[in-house]
């Protein structure tokens, strides 16, 4: 089990602000192509990754690194904060 | 060091002496003051959405650099979340250090960072609708200075 | 626009507050602000000699150059000089913008010209006598990058 | 006749902070040996030209400067405002 959590256009796409997902995905992409393959709002949220970041347990991190032991992972876009 | 994310507003007079008057053997003081700009009138609000947790971390990340790469006396991050209208106060950045070049550095790093590397996510509400506000591709580039 | 060359001390945070009340459509507003250091508790006072008439009109030639080159909405000088003690704020600047890279450029070369082109001189006064503060290189080579 | 304004370690060594002076200098240069040759505390004051700064009518200039027309001078050490 793993929290996913997603902020501004990303959660406006996908409906919610965060689910618990049971997954045996091996990284942040498989995540995502697991994700994709339930419902067209995932697959329009996702569907351009160089507009999306991604955090592993509330540290930025890429979309091939390893899912073994987060348990957050958050997905949102380029940040605009200051 | 202090750092506030905070849904209130707050003084930056008020913060700037605050900030001030709690620093010794610093000659040199540098704010930061982002506002909300009104687009010309055509901004209602502005929400700004933020990752609880994270935000803190990644902030609290960036201040620990600046003190460790520049001679500063102290440091201050305020930034807010919520809704927010015209000319309110968004956040602030303070510095302190003994030499103007550190304080001036450090302030400037610090917006950098916290433009790019922060979870904040800007939406600003017009009368005609609302918009994400887009990461700036020069936000981007200016984090490859430091 | 405002310079002010002024004997009395100045409140940061008045003047910050002040500063961003009077300008429209920037949002990012920098300050910069010189305090009197103690020199680890060895300074009693510092006097601040200065040149009226060419002050005034070497700070409004700075500023001009200033407004010229960047994207400014405002800018603020105020400058002291007679005897001030530890901790008292010596001088300040503040630059609007829309872009915070045009604040914190008009900022720091307001500052650099003012450290080596405005008519001041400092003389720190201690426990065992007094000296006059050299100028830095530094301060001088901070120029050329204009 | 011309205003001569001394300021910072100049106006101590000379001693005072202005003057009215008489002269027929062709240069700001010229008028420093003229007051040089006067007295040891303008020799001393002017000794290191290095570390000494000219403003001609309120604007910073050079030693070899014309002084026809300017009605006031001054000199100082390099500024140290800020």
């Amino acid at each position: 089990m793993i929290d996913v959590m997603y902020f501004a256009w990303v959660r406006e796409r996908i409906g919610l602000p965060r689910e618990r997902i049971e997954t045996d995905a091996a990284t942040v992409a498989d995540l995502i192509d697991e994700l994709k393959a339930r419902e067209p709002r995932y697959e329009m949220a996702f569907a351009d990754l160089k507009s999306l970041r991604v955090a592993l347990d509330q540290e930025l991190s890429s979309f091939d690194a390893p899912l073994a032991g987060v348990r957050e992972v958050a997905f949102f876009p380029p940040m605009t904060g200051g | 060091m202090r750092l506030s994310v905070q849904q209130d507003s707050f003084d930056l007079g008020h913060e700037a002496n605050a900030f001030a008057a709690g620093i010794t053997g610093a000659g040199a003081v540098v704010t930061f003051t982002g506002v909300v700009r009104d687009n010309g009138g055509k901004l209602a609000a502005m929400e700004i959405e933020h990752y609880p947790g994270m935000t803190e971390k990644a902030i609290s990340g960036i201040m620990d650099q600046a003190m460790a790469r520049w001679s500063l006396a102290d440091a201050l991050v305020i930034h807010r979340y919520g809704r927010l209208v015209a000319n309110d106060p968004i956040m602030m950045v303070a510095t302190a250090a003994r030499h103007r070049a550190d304080a001036f550095a450090a302030a400037e790093f610090l917006m950098d960072y916290l433009k790019s590397r922060a979870p904040f996510w800007k939406k600003e509400i017009g009368a005609d609708g609302s918009e994400w506000v887009a990461a700036r591709d020069e936000d981007e580039a200016a984090l490859t200075r430091w």
